[in-house]
Formats: C-alpha cells, sequence, structure tokens
C-alpha cells in the first residue's frame, strides 16, 4: 500500500531495465526513481546508453527486461503514441523535422497529435482553435521568425531549435531532451538555459547532455551511465566532484 | 488575385461544350475530366503521402466493374439493380478495396509500395481476365450506359461532360481541402518523417490506410466515369497499359499538386488521340515516348511545375518549386 | 489401372518440377541484372525489358550471321552492356537518387525503345538456333528424358550467381555500391568517383539482361511484348527475394517460376493470378522481400 | 607554387533556389589551423559544401594550394587532398564502422586503420556495427576517422564534437592540434568557443553569409561586448 | 461539276504485338482505294487512319475520333474481335456513318442484334474453321483428338467452328488445355500431352502469333510427334514469317481460313500481284489474312458507292442499301451478305509448304465454296448450340 502511494509520487520508475543487441548489452539493469517535477540529467560516455534508455521510454525501442512506470501506471507495453498522450515527449538526437511542411505546420503537426482528433477532416488547420499555440511554441524556441519557412530549408541548429519545438507542444508531463543543446550556436544556447529554468514546476524532465556548462546548471539530480549501467547518481556538486566520473567522462571539465 | 486562375478554368469549363464538336466535348473533354480523377488519387497519395500506388487504375476499374455489374447484366453475369443502390455499392467496394490494397502495402515504403500495387493491379488483370462468373472474363461487359435521371439522359454529351466536370471539381475542391486539415497535414508529416509523426502521438498504419482508403474513393468515382464514357468495361480496361497510363499523366501534369492530375489527363488525352498525325502512322508511339521522356528530364514536377516555376520566378520561387520537388524526390527514401 | 495413373503422375511431377527449375534459371538470369541495379542503386530500371529484347535480336543477328552461338551471346552482353552505360549515362545520372522519377524516365525509354525495335524487327517472332551439342535430350529418372537446353539453364544461372555474389561480397566495389546508395554525396566527398562506379554498374546488369534475352530466345522465342513479360517477371523475383540480394533473388526466381509451372500444370485458369498473390504475400508479411536488407 | 596559401576562398556566392546564402565569402588559409564560429543558420555550412563542391558557388572561386578546386566534382575535391567531416555525421548505414575505414584507409600514410582504431578505441569496440547502429558520438567519431584516413592536405571539419563527450572532445582537441602541427591546413567550424580557442589561434566569426569579423583567440574569449555583438551573447555570461 | 470529298476511316492495330497485322491491314485499305484511281463518281476519296491497341477501349476512342472528329463518312476496321463487338455496339449511335468490318472475327459482332449499318464483307472465326473440323474426322479418320488453345473468346469461336462440324462427324474431344493468353512456356502443358499417336489421333491447337511457335517447337523439343492441326493464327503471317529453328517445325500442318497464298484463283493471284505491285519490299512477301480483309471491306465499299455514284445523303440510305445487296469477287471468291449483313465465302484448307525460295506458304488443300454464318446448319439448329465458351460445345470421349 504505502509502496504504491510514493510510486505515485513518482513520475517515472525505471525498474530493472535492460536492452540486448545481439550480443551486445547497450542497457543493463538500469532502475530509476524520478520525482514529479524533477530536473535530472542522465550523463554518460559515448555509447553508454543513454539514447537506447530515453528509446525505451518512449516506447520506440521494446526493453529486453524490466519495466517502466509512468506515475505509478506499468506502461512498458504501451505504444508510442499511447505514451503521448499519457504526457510522454522526447527529442531526438538526430532532428527527424519535416522537411515538406512549413516551420507552423511542423509545431502544428506536433500541438494536434499530443491533443484532441487526429484525423478531422472537416474545418481546415487555419480555422481550428488551437492553431495558435504554433506561435506561442515558436516564441519558445526563437523561431519566430522563421515560422513559414520549409523546414528542410533550416539550418542544422535552426532544425534543432524546432525538434525541440515539438516536443514542448501542448505541455508535456514527462519531457525526454536527447542532446538539445547540440548544434546550437552559444546565443541559442543560452536561450535554452533560460527556457530549461523556465519549465512548469511539474513538469518532470530529463535531460541527455553533453555540454556539462548546460547539464549541470539546468538540473537538481544526475545520474550517470557506463556501458549501459548506472555508476553513480547524485547532485551536480557531488557527480562533477567525482574523480571517477571525471576521468571516464568530464576530461579536463571537471576540473 | 488568388482568385484568378480558379474562375478562367471554371469559365473555361462551361463554354467549353458550345466551342468545340462531340469528339473534343465527350472523348477529349469528359474523358480528360474522368481519367484525371483517378489521377487525381494517385496524385494526392504521392503528393501528400509520399506513396506511389499503381493500383489506382485497379481500383477505377473496381468501381467500373461494380457499376457494370450491377446496372448492366451481360451473358447471365450481373445483378440489375436500381442504378442509386448499384453506385453506392460500388463507390463502396472501391473504397474497400482502396483500404485493402492500403492494408496491403501499409508496411511497404517507397518503390516498394509502387511494386506491391502493381503486383496487386496485375493479379487483378489476370482475374478479370479468366474469371468468368464474376467479371465476364475476356470479353467483361458492354451497354453499361449512364442512367437517365428525371428524363436527362447523362449519357448524352452535353449532361455527361457537365456531369463529370461537376464531379471532378468536387473530388479536386476535396483534396485542395483534406491536405490543410489536421489530417492532411499528418499525412504530409508523415511522408517526410514517419517516426517522427508516431513519436507525436498518431497512428501511423492507420493514417496510411485511411489515405489509401481515401484515394480509393475518388478513384472509384473516375472509374464510373470512366466505365460510362465507353459504355463499356474489360479486362483491357485495367491491364498493365492504362495501370501505367495514369501514372504517365500524372507525371505529365505534376505529381506533386493536384491540378496536375486534369493538366496531365488533358495532355496525356490529346497527345494519345493526335500524336498520330504528327509523325509516320506507324511510329507516333516514338513520339509519346519521347514527349513523355522531355517531361521528366526536363520539368521533374511536370508540367503545373513548369508553370509555377516560371510564375514564380520573382516570388519565393527557390523555396516553394524546393517544397514541390521534394515531394517527389522523396519517394523511396 | 490406377498405378499406371499414379506413374504418369509421378512422371507429370517430375517433368513440371524440372521446368520450373529451369524457368527459375531463366528468371534468375535476367533478374540479376534488375537485381543488380534496382537493389543497389536503387533505380528501378523499367528499361530492363527492352535490354533483354534488344540483346535477343543482337544475339540473333550475330548468330544467323556467325553461325556461332557463342558469338552471339557475347555480342549481346557487349552490345547492350554500352546500351545500358549510355542510358545511365546520357539520362539517369542527372536524376540519381530519385527513384520515382527514374523510373518514370526508363519507362520513356522502354516505350520509344520498344517501337524502334518493333520498326526494325517487326511482329514475327524470333529464335536463336542451338549449338547442336545442346539439342539433344538427357536421360533423367522419374521424367525419363529431358531436354539438354534446358537443363543447361541451371547450368548458366548457376554461374551467374556465384559471380556477381563474388563480386558483391568479396569485393571494395561491393561496399562502395552499397555506400553510395545510402549518401551518395557524402561518398563522393570521400574521394571515390561514384558516377564512373555506377556506370560500370549499369553496364554489368545490362549486359546480363542481354545474355538472358539470348538464352531466353534460344530456348523459347523472341518477338514484340516479350519485353514487358520479363521486366514484369524481374520486378516480382527480385522484390520477392529482396533488392539487391543475388540469393534473394535466386529464391524469388524460384518461388514465381514454380506458382507460374505447377499453376500452369495443375490450376491452368487462376496460374497466373497465384504468381502475383504471392507476392503480394509476401511483402505485406516481408515489405523488404524475404532477404532483403530492411532499409 | 609555394608562395600560394594552401586554402584561398575569393568572393564566393551561393544560392538556395532564390535565397542568397553566401555573400561573397573571402578568404586565406595556410597550414595553421582556422577556426570559424557564428551563430545558427549564418552560412557556415553552406561555406563548407562550397568548398568541397557539394553545393554550387554562383560566382567566386576556391584554390587549394594554387590550384583551383571550385567547379569541381567533389571527388575531384577530395583527391585533390581535402578531408570533409560533415554536419550531422552522414555515416553509411548499409556499411559496419570497419568498411567505412577501409573504403577509404589506404595501408600507407599518416593515418592508417589502425591508428584510428589506438585513437578511437570506442571504434574497435564496435568494428562489426552497421553504421546505423551506432550511437550518436559513435558516428561522429566514425565521421571524424573517415576523414582523416585520406590523410588530406586540407581537413575541413563542420561541427566535429558536436554530440561528443567531454573526454572525447580533450582527446579530439589534442589530435587536432598535432594535426595542426603536422603540417595539414585545418578549417573548424565549431559552436564550443572553447574548442574552437584551444585549436587555433585565428578566428573568423561568420554573419549573414558573410565573414563579419577576423580576430584571435584571447579576443574572443576575454572581449564580452565583441561575443555579444556578433555572437548574440548576452554581456554579463 | 466536283462533287465533295469521301473520307475513309481506317482502324487497326498499330501498337502492341499485333501492330504487324495493323499495319499489313492498313494496306489493304489503301490498296483497294488506290486501285479505284482514289475516287468514286468525281467525289476524290481521303483516307485517314487511326490506332488501337487491342483494347477495345481505345479502339472506341479512335472509332470516335475517326467519326466525330475527322468526320468520317466510313469507317473500316478494327482488327480484333472484342474490338469488333465494341465498334458494332457504337456504330447505333452513329447511324449517319456506314461501318464496315476490319480483320475482327468475333461470332457475336453480327449475330447477337447487330446494328443496321454494320457490314462484314469477311467471313468470321468459326466460319474459318468449321470445314477442318469436318476434314479431320473425313478424310484423316480422326475420330479423338486432345485441344490446345489460349484461353479467350476467339479461340473459343474457332473452337465452336471445328468441333461444330467435327462431333457432327462422330468425333470425340479427349481433353481441352486452355492456357492463359500470353503465356510462353507451355513446357508443363506439353508433359501432359501424349508424344505420339495412339488413343489420341491428333491435336488442335489454336494459338495466336509467337504464342504458337513457343508451343510448336516446345513440343518438338520434349519429342511430341502427334500430327497437328491449327487454328487460323497458327498459320498466320507472324508464325510464317518466324525466323530460327521453328520453321522446320511448321511444314505440314494443316489449318483452315479464308485465304491460301497458292490457291490458283486468279482473283487472289491478283490481288497479290496488286499488293507486290504497289509496295514492293515495304509490305510482306505476301498479303496476309488481314490485307485481304480489309482489302474486301474496303473494296465493298467502293463498289457500293460506285453503284450509288457516291450519294451518301439521308444517312447513307442508298449506299447502305447497296452494300446489304451487294455480291462482288473478293481476293478470295464471291462474297454475299445474309440477313445479318454477315459474309457468305469460301474458306480454304491449307497445309503449310516451303516454297523454292525458302519461304513458308499456304498450299490448298481444298475449298469449300459458300460458308455461311450458321455453317450450313438450319440458322434454329444452329441458334440452339449457344455462344463459345471454355466448355461449349463439347463432345467428350
Ligand atoms: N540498433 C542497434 N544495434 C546494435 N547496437 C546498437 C544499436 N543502437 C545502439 N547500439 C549500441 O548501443 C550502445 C548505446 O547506444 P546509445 O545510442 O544509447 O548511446 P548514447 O549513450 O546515446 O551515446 P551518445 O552519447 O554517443 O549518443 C552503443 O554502443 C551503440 O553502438
Ligand atoms: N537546402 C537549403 N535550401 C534553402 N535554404 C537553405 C538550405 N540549407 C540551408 N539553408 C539556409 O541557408 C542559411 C545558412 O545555412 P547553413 O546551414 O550554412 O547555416 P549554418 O551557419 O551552418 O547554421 P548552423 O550553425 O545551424 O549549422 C540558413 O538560413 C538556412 O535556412
Ligand atoms: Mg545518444
Ligand atoms: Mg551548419
Amino acid at each position: 500500500m504505502q509502496a504504491v502511494a510514493d510510486k505515485q509520487a513518482e513520475a517515472l520508475v525505471v525498474e530493472g531495465l535492460t536492452r540486448r543487441f545481439g550480443a551486445l548489452v547497450a542497457v543493463d539493469d538500469v532502475n530509476l526513481r524520478v520525482a514529479t517535477g524533477e530536473k535530472r540529467a542522465v550523463l554518460g560516455a559515448n555509447g553508454a546508453g543513454k539514447t537506447t534508455l530515453f528509446n525505451m521510454i518512449a516506447g520506440d525501442l521494446p526493453p529486453s527486461e524490466g519495466r517502466i512506470l509512468l506515475a505509478g501506471e506499468d506502461i512498458t507495453a504501451l505504444s508510442p503514441q499511447k505514451r503521448v498522450l499519457k504526457g510522454v515527449r522526447r527529442t531526438y538526437q538526430k532532428s527527424l523535422v519535416f522537411g515538406g511542411l512549413s516551420v507552423r505546420d511542423n509545431l502544428y503537426v506536433a500541438v494536434r497529435g499530443a491533443t484532441g482528433p487526429r484525423l478531422t477532416i472537416w474545418k481546415r488547420a487555419e480555422a481550428q482553435p488551437d492553431r495558435a499555440e504554433t506561435d506561442a511554441l515558436a516564441e519558445r524556441v526563437g523561431l519566430t521568425d522563421r515560422l513559414d519557412v520549409m523546414a528542410s530549408d533550416l539550418s542544422h541548429g535552426e532544425q534543432r531549435q524546432l525538434e525541440l519545438g515539438m516536443a514542448l507542444a501542448h505541455p508535456p508531463k514527462l519531457l525526454l531532451l536527447d542532446e538539445p543543446a547540440a548544434g546550437l550556436s552559444s546565443r541559442e544556447r543560452e536561450s535554452l538555459v533560460e527556457m530549461l529554468a523556465n519549465l512548469p514546476r511539474d513538469l518532470t524532465l530529463i535531460l541527455i547532455e553533453h555540454d556539462l556548462d548546460i547539464a549541470l546548471k539546468a538540473v537538481d539530480y544526475v545520474s550517470v551511465m557506463h556501458n549501459g549501467r548506472l555508476l553513480a547518481e547524485g547532485t551536480p556538486a557531488e557527480i562533477s566532484a567525482n574523480q571517477e566520473i571525471q576521468d571516464i567522462y568530464m576530461g579536463r571539465h571537471g576540473k | 488575385m488568388r482568385l484568378i486562375i480558379p474562375l478562367a478554368v471554371v469559365a473555361l469549363v462551361l463554354v467549353y461544350p458550345f466551342v468545340v464538336n462531340s469528339f473534343w466535348l465527350v472523348q477529349i473533354g469528359g474523358r480528360t475530366l474522368g481519367f484525371g480523377t483517378i489521377v487525381l488519387s494517385l496524385v494526392f497519395l504521392t503528393a501528400y503521402t509520399g506513396m506511389l500506388s499503381l493500383a489506382q487504375m485497379t481500383v477505377a476499374g473496381i468501381g467500373g466493374y461494380a457499376t457494370a455489374y450491377f446496372t448492366a447484366p451481360t451473358g447471365g453475369v450481373g445483378v440489375l439493380l436500381p442504378w442509386p443502390l448499384a453506385l453506392v455499392l460500388a463507390l463502396g467496394l472501391a473504397t474497400l478495396a482502396g483500404l485493402l490494397i492500403g492494408l496491403v502495402a501499409v508496411r511497404t515504403r517507397g518503390i516498394y509500395t509502387l511494386m506491391i500495387t502493381l503486383a496487386v493491379a496485375m493479379a487483378f488483370y489476370y482475374l478479370t481476365l479468366q474469371n468468368y462468373d464474376i467479371f465476364n472474363g475476356f470479353t467483361g461487359f458492354n451497354n453499361a450506359d449512364p442512367p437517365v435521371v428525371l428524363g436527362l439522359d447523362l449519357g448524352a454529351p452535353l449532361p455527361f461532360f457537365y456531369l463529370s466536370a461537376i464531379l471532378a471539381a468536387l473530388c479536386y475542391a476535396g483534396v485542395r481541402h483534406v491536405v490543410r486539415t489536421p489530417f492532411g497535414l499528418a499525412l504530409q508529416a508523415l511522408r517526410d518523417e514517419p517516426d517522427r509523426v508516431r513519436a507525436l502521438g498518431y497512428n501511423v498504419p492507420l493514417l496510411r490506410v485511411l489515405a489509401f482508403g481515401l484515394a480509393g474513393f475518388i478513384a472509384g468515382i473516375g472509374g464510373i466515369l470512366n466505365l460510362w464514357l465507353n459504355a463499356s468495361i474489360s479486362p483491357g480496361s485495367v491491364a498493365l497499359n492504362p495501370v501505367i497510363d495514369v501514372l504517365m499523366a500524372g507525371v505529365l501534369g505534376g505529381i506533386g499538386h493536384p491540378a496536375g492530375a486534369y493538366v496531365g489527363a488533358f495532355v496525356f488525352t490529346v497527345v494519345d488521340n493526335f500524336a498520330i498525325d504528327f509523325i509516320a502512322r506507324e511510329r507516333f508511339n516514338t513520339l509519346i515516348g519521347l514527349i513523355f521522356l522531355a517531361i521528366v528530364l526536363f520539368s521533374p514536377d511536370g508540367l503545373t511545375g513548369l508553370v509555377r516555376r516560371v510564375s514564380t520566378r520573382w516570388a519565393r520561387a527557390g523555396r516553394r518549386d524546393k517544397g514541390a520537388t521534394r515531394k517527389t524526390k522523396d519517394i523511396g527514401k | 489401372m490406377m498405378e499406371s495413373f499414379a506413374e504418369i503422375n509421378w512422371r507429370l511431377f517430375a517433368i513440371v518440377t524440372l521446368n520450373g527449375l529451369t524457368l527459375a534459371s531463366l528468371y534468375f538470369i535476367v533478374a540479376s541484372g534488375f537485381s543488380l541495379i534496382f537493389g543497389l542503386m536503387r533505380v528501378v530500371n523499367m528499361a530492363h525489358g527492352s535490354l533483354y529484347l534488344l540483346g535477343a535480336y543482337v544475339g540473333f543477328e550475330v548468330t544467323e550471321a556467325t553461325e556461332s552461338w557463342l558469338l552471339g551471346i557475347l555480342a549481346a552482353g557487349v552490345v547492350v552492356a554500352a546500351a545500358g552505360a549510355a542510358l545511365q549515362v546520357s539520362i539517369l545520372s542527372w536524376m540519381q537518387g530519385q527513384d520515382l522519377r527514374q523510373a518514370l524516365a526508363t519507362i520513356g525509354v522502354s516505350i520509344v525503345a520498344a517501337d524502334l525495335m518493333l520498326a526494325h524487327w517487326g511482329g514475327s517472332a524470333y529464335q536463336i538456333t542451338l549449338p547442336t551439342a545442346m539439342s539433344s535430350f538427357v536421360p533423367v529418372p522419374v521424367a525419363g528424358r529431358y531436354a539438354m537446353a534446358r537443363l543447361m539453364l541451371i547450368g548458366f544461372a548457376l554461374l551467374i550467381g556465384v559471380g556477381l555474389w563474388l563480386m558483391l561480397n568479396r569485393t571494395r566495389l561491393g561496399m562502395v555500391i552499397r555506400a553510395g546508395v545510402d549518401d551518395r554525396r557524402m561518398l563522393e566527398a570521400t574521394g571515390v568517383n561514384v558516377p564512373l562506379v555506377f556506370v560500370g554498374v549499369f553496364a554489368i546488369g545490362a549486359s546480363l539482361a542481354g545474355m538472358a534475352g539470348v538464352i531466353g530466345g534460344t530456348v523459347l522465342s523472341v518477338s514484340p511484348g516479350e519485353d514487358a513479360r520479363y521486366l514484369l517477371s524481374s520486378l516480382i523475383v527480385v522484390i520477392v527475394g529482396g533488392m539487391g540480394s543475388i540469393p534473394g533473388a535466386a529464391i524469388g526466381a524460384l518461388l514465381v517460376a514454380m506458382a507460374e509451372t505447377y499453376g500452369l500444370a495443375y490450376t491452368p485458369t487462376y496460374g497466373i493470378v497465384y504468381t502475383f498473390a504471392i507476392m503480394v504475400a509476401v511483402l505485406a508479411v516481408r515489405p523488404q522481400g524475404l532477404l532483403g536488407r530492411s532499409a | 607554387m609555394a608562395n600560394d596559401p594552401l586554402l584561398k576562398v575569393e568572393d564566393l556566392h551561393v544560392y538556395y533556389g532564390a535565397s542568397h546564402v553566401l555573400h561573397g565569402v573571402t578568404l586565406e588559409a595556410g597550414t595553421e589551423p582556422l577556426s570559424i564560429v557564428g551563430r545558427n543558420g549564418m552560412g557556415k555550412s553552406t561555406l563548407c559544401q562550397a568548398i568541397m563542391g557539394l553545393v554550387p558557388s554562383a560566382r567566386g572561386t576556391v584554390h587549394l594550394g594554387g590550384e583551383r578546386i571550385s567547379g569541381r566534382r567533389a571527388y575531384k575535391v577530395a583527391r585533390a587532398g581535402v578531408g570533409y567531416v560533415p554536419q550531422g555525421r552522414r555515416v553509411f548505414p548499409s556499411l559496419t564502422v570497419d568498411e567505412h575505414l577501409r573504403l577509404v584507409g589506404k595501408p600507407d600514410g599518416e593515418w592508417t586503420v589502425e591508428r584510428i582504431y589506438e585513437t578511437f578505441p570506442r571504434l574497435a569496440e564496435r568494428r562489426k556495427n552497421g553504421g546505423g547502429a551506432l550511437s550518436g558520438g559513435e558516428q561522429q567519431m566514425l565521421a571524424i576517422s573517415r576523414a582523416l584516413l585520406l590523410n588530406p592536405r586540407l581537413l575541413v571539419m563542420d561541427e566535429p564534437t558536436e554530440g561528443l563527450a567531454p573526454v572525447i572532445v580533450d582527446h579530439v582537441v589534442e589530435v587536432l592540434r598535432e594535426i595542426g602541427r603536422s603540417g595539414v591546413g585545418l578549417l573548424l567550424v565549431e559552436q564550443n568557443l572553447t574548442v574552437a580557442t584551444e585549436v587555433s589561434e585565428r578566428i573568423m566569426v561568420m554573419m549573414n553569409g558573410g565573414i563579419a569579423l577576423e580576430t584571435n583567440a584571447d579576443a574572443l574569449l576575454n572581449d564580452r561586448a565583441l561575443r555579444n555583438r556578433y555572437l548574440g551573447v548576452s554581456a554579463e555570461a | 461539276q466536283d462533287a465533295e470529298t469521301i473520307t475513309i476511316g481506317g482502324l487497326a492495330t498499330l501498337e502492341g504485338p499485333f501492330a504487324g497485322p495493323g499495319e499489313d491491314g492498313l494496306r489493304g485499305v489503301e490498296l483497294a482505294i488506290h486501285e479505284f484511281g482514289g475516287e468514286i463518281a468525281g467525289h476524290p476519296i481521303e483516307f485517314i487512319s487511326a490506332s488501337s491497341d487491342g483494347n477495345p477501349d481505345v479502339a472506341l476512342e479512335s472509332a470516335r475520333r475517326l467519326v466525330e472528329q475527322d468526320g468520317v463518312d466510313i469507317l473500316v476496321g478494327p482488327l480484333s474481335g472484342s474490338e469488333g463487338i465494341r465498334i458494332a455496339q457504337y456504330a447505333k449511335e452513329q447511324p449517319g456513318t456506314t461501318f464496315l468490318n476490319g480483320g475482327s472475327a468475333a461470332i457475336e459482332t453480327t449475330l447477337v442484334d447487330p446494328a443496321e449499318n454494320f457490314f462484314r464483307f469477311n467471313t468470321e472465326g468459326a466460319q474459318w474453321t468449321a470445314p477442318l473440323g469436318k476434314y479431320v474426322a473425313e478424310e484423316r479418320g480422326w475420330d479423338n483428338i486432345i485441344i490446345v488453345s489460349e484461353d479467350y473468346s476467339f479461340p473459343y469461336a474457332q473452337i465452336f467452328g471445328f468441333m461444330a462440324t467435327y462431333c457432327e462427324a462422330g468425333g470425340t474431344v479427349e481433353e481441352k488445355y486452355f492456357t492463359p493468353v500470353g503465356n510462353n512456356d507451355y513446357s508443363s502443358v506439353i508433359a501432359q500431352l501424349p508424344i505420339e499417336a495412339g488413343e489420341v489421333d491428333g491435336m488442335y491447337v489454336v494459338l495466336g502469333g509467337s504464342d504458337a511457335v513457343n508451343f510448336l517447337s516446345q513440343y518438338a523439343q520434349m519429342g511430341g510427334q502427334l500430327p497437328i492441326v491449327g487454328g487460323t493464327n497458327v498459320t498466320d503471317q507472324t508464325v510464317l514469317t518466324t525466323q530460327g529453328p521453328a520453321r522446320e517445325l511448321l511444314p505440314g500442318i494443316l489449318s483452315s481460313g479464308p485465304v491460301s497464298d497458292n490457291a490458283d484463283l486468279e482473283a487472289w493471284q491478283e490481288f497479290v500481284t496488286l499488293y507486290q505491285d504497289y509496295y514492293g519490299d515495304e509490305g510482306l512477301p505476301s498479303p496476309s489474312l488481314f490485307a485481304s480483309n480489309y482489302y474486301t471491306n474496303t473494296k465493298a465499299a467502293l463498289l457500293a458507292l460506285q453503284e450509288v455514284e457516291g450519294d451518301l445523303s439521308g444517312d447513307h440510305e442508298a449506299f447502305n442499301e447497296a452494300l446489304s445487296n451487294l455480291e462482288f469477287t473478293s481476293p478470295t471468291g464471291t462474297v454475299s451478305l445474309n440477313e445479318n449483313r454477315q459474309a457468305t465465302a469460301a474458306i480454304y484448307i491449307n497445309e503449310v509448304v516451303q516454297q523454292d525460295d525458302g519461304s513458308l506458304a499456304l498450299e490448298p488443300l481444298e475449298r469449300i465454296e459458300d460458308v455461311d454464318q450458321y455453317l450450313g446448319l438450319e440458322r434454329e439448329a444452329y441458334m440452339d448450340l449457344g455462344l463459345p465458351s471454355r466448355e461449349n460445345p463439347s463432345c467428350p470421349s
């Protein structure tokens, strides 16, 4: 009973999550407990298994073992789109934007997917009430003046911004960001930091980020992965003080 | 300003019957509209969902065969029904066929979709050819004339033309509308990045199948018009040639824009009918082939694309026609 | 009576099976070239059938002139390879990576080609004279005796199949082609002369079609319309087997040919429908074909 | 000729359809490394691609050690001695790590497959993985290696450290410095100013499709006003 | 005074597998017009042609083009069976135009409520083969055969005609093997066929063009020796001009049809000389069945025009009247029409022989006069047979 209760308090619980690719164990028996509203970073060397972990939480990859609980409910078997409706959103490490659509339509598809009826064919998008949400989104990721550009014509960094915008549509409960800062220029990084700082309190964030200035600033708690295993957890301060982690991951940066 | 072209087209369609002879009215005009509607269903699928289906003529054929089966039984094959019921059934079957083909093709991508639909088309062709109980085999159905409604014979050149025009207009408007609705946008998104669409909360297979169903419905309308145009249907109507013709017409007109469907159908019909006059009787197919090749080579997005690029040189030309070519280019990625 | 029946049926079954095998070999030879081009360069060469037909006609002319079947098949191989290369350079290379456009362009080419060949060789059927060595019978268990010529087909198929497999999996060329299909511009940026490679591949694929034409024209016959037939059969074979997989093409060819021959022998009415039904079924379950790499 | 600069870009203009993206870029680089920084969408990648001959340039020329390479096909540019690390990795999904390396690698020359595996042990572990089945960072390492194996005279790198873990970034910085010392030219596009400044003394800032400023490492690091003006970084950062 | 031009439209398959026959058919039309000096009673004759690919839809499209766009007064065509049925049906919509058949030989065209303004001066598929059935039963003494045929309406008609007389004469058919159109590997069918005569006396093969070549050479390849008689197409020009080993298999094969290359009928000789003089080596070595059929129908039109001095007033009233009663000498002998405007004419039983110049030709064995639409039966008796199909007729052993 008690267990159930405090499970509910936790936005995300991952138990014994494992994913194998042939012989390789990309994610190896990982346990996570992320409280509602917590901002959490997942750090780790390249190939540590971070993205694979995301893929399993978002439902893009079925786990080999283990289970995933969202606000106490087991979603391990749920399809990706079902999870989206439950408030799980993610960005991809490699931008996946809809090249043939304008930035606004890209964002609108995201808004629509997250909310109500997806198959409406009676009213045009322009006439839909929720159309306005796109402006707010563009504002947040700084694409306001690119709204009518074809996404395929955006530069790499601009596409990263759009990628982020799509994940923010219709406030998510659990937001998974896979290296949001990658490819962003210093200016855009700043606004990213700002954006992260202003995320709603009740929104739970899990952040993969190699830019430690951002990662360590933006979160309350850090989990470090190595070779698929959970290596250490702690506050940003503890983590950057940890010698081992400095050696295998942070390098000179930690010092 | 933006209304000029549509109005011009409407005006043209209205006066057209009074300036041309019955051949241009029915065989060129009527065919452009009926056949064009079949092409439209292909353009819709290709341009907005990135799925190229060669089975659209087949779906149209199913609509046509059904109509014939229920309105013009031949040699003991068929059941005579009141025409409204017959048409409803025909369109229903066409849509169903579309959905089924979609179901079969749903997991394939790009060029594979092209192939699996081609296979479906050929399978259906041989079925009609060999089966006598439902399709009346090689002979097919003859004397399948349009109904007479309140004394108005829809088979007569003028009524038939306007009937075709109205139906075509509805289909065209329908497509233009749908692609701007949330559903339509989702289809286009899916054309570009299916995985991302799924991660945004959409049911990708469902979207795909529904798109095929809608295309099936449109093709069905075109198929019925096509049947009425020839007053007959036979395996020849769903053989490899007509199947390819739909594709050719689409490409001529521009597979990136619904208007291309009718432009293409028109040009294709005219070339098909008159190429023989431009060149020695025996070799006119070479001419047709060359024209087609030239279009593919020099205007990947067909005649409409050509027009659009020329007319919008000054304004955002770069982007727009990039968008258009993208649509065709991305197929098979 | 009863056992005589059984006997007859076994003989029939054996022969039909042999027919299936030999037809499969022919399909495989045609399709292997198609698979090479379609599978590795993502070029859907709708003119493959035309290349087949051209090869057959050239082969016929040369064989008649020189009375040597070998020269015939060689000439066909060379001429058609050249034709293929020309096609790639003059048309397809301009739209590399746009597979729909390429498919359409080659449809245009095939229309023109068919018409010109009709103009030159007319509508009558041509048959290429067999080397006398091949035009004999060999005793076969159960089946009784069987035509040497058809058995030779199997030999050819094995030869070509193994050759291609080695080329693709044991040479650098194979890697280059696969990379080029993934990201042609990037491959170029690593210093590979991609256009040249592609022309080469296309020429090889085309010459396979050409030689297949000669073989087909010998065992069966050629006439206008064969181009469409072999294009279709190749499409099905490659799709069923999986793009670019030579073993796949072999399996595909077997499936299709067997369905066709058994269908014709035991259920003539719907035989052809089955072959297409097979393809639909396979793709519905395995969209990338039986042995295709999932893209 | 000896006195020709390794890389010479003159008045380079590039259009995408109607949008004018590069407005006459002019720059020279010798064997000492050169970094280019700038906000998103300013034309950095376009410049790299134009040098590689991956996008057509409407006007202007590019010379490599005196020999003109603009207007040539990409493979000729590469053979002339330009190694390219594209933005977004662009590894070949259907080739394994090992095949990638053997595809470009030559037995002789500075960089050999073995040396790559020593430099990036992670790749050695993933040897048999398909390019598509690599983690982002692993792909990035592979992309860098692919360029190194050409043993180029000039390396054009478009944000090569994107997605790399800090330790690996440090490592790559080491490698780049070494390359710089070994007399190979280096054109580095970077968002990570630390990396840019550590690798090269000379820095250029791109703005709206042109070179807005040429400066040096510590100016960029220390002059906040400058950073603010050209990179839009808020003054108090 | 110069009277207004009369336009004749020629419709034939200039595309696809039947392109060869189609071209030769149109040669027939031109030849006839040429023979009349290009004018009738002061009316210059203009000739326009249109193409089809054997598909009824396309044939209709081209027919409409000729009639409604080019306003031809007389249309000659089309070439193939199902096209013919479709055009005859279209004729009813166009009473102002006179339609003459081209090469099409489907039974239904002139049997199932025929159009008033559609005339066929050539005999059809069943008429062509009727005499052969009788012949093999009586002359060859065959009483049990097998049939190998393509699986569509024209072969059905040919089998229909053949069996009508063959079964009448007491023969039985052990088995019918139908193969889908355009199949080219017959080995699996062949595997089921007897190798030499025994229970079965012979084999009736109804395959068109290259399919015939494929079947014959594959049957030989498998060592088959059963005596073969063929449908009309088995020995048409496409087959006789075959290049390669298959040629050796053709001599000796029997078939029946309206023409015979070596018939010492002077009407035919004249036609051949006319054809060869006019076309030289542009045309085929000798005119094909289609050339002769198109020629016959066109000539009929021109003769009737001559009779009415080019008067086409009142929906061709006089002209159509004249056509209905016309009787003239076609290349294959005297032709007349019955009440369905369907020709009654002579049919040959031919054997393929090798000429001195190496080319293959049809040598007449017998000439049967006045074969009519009802195959010599009473109209009722004939009607009772019903329409041809896979199963009908049937006389199993
Ligand atoms: N589809 C796959 N098949 C085989 N191995 C895979 C596959 N996807 C990932 N891997 C391997 O699993 C390991 C973890 O990959 P993952 O993408 O999770 O790493 P990551 O922590 O995200 O690294 P990075 O920080 O570089 O993105 C890597 O070594 C990768 O090679
Ligand atoms: N294919 C394209 N078609 C049209 N416009 C394009 C295309 N690619 C880039 N652009 C535009 O050109 C400009 C420069 O793009 P580029 O990729 O060179 O910028 P960048 O400096 O590399 O940006 P980033 O740092 O985000 O990579 C951008 O405004 C972009 O929108
Ligand atoms: Mg990752
Ligand atoms: Mg860039």
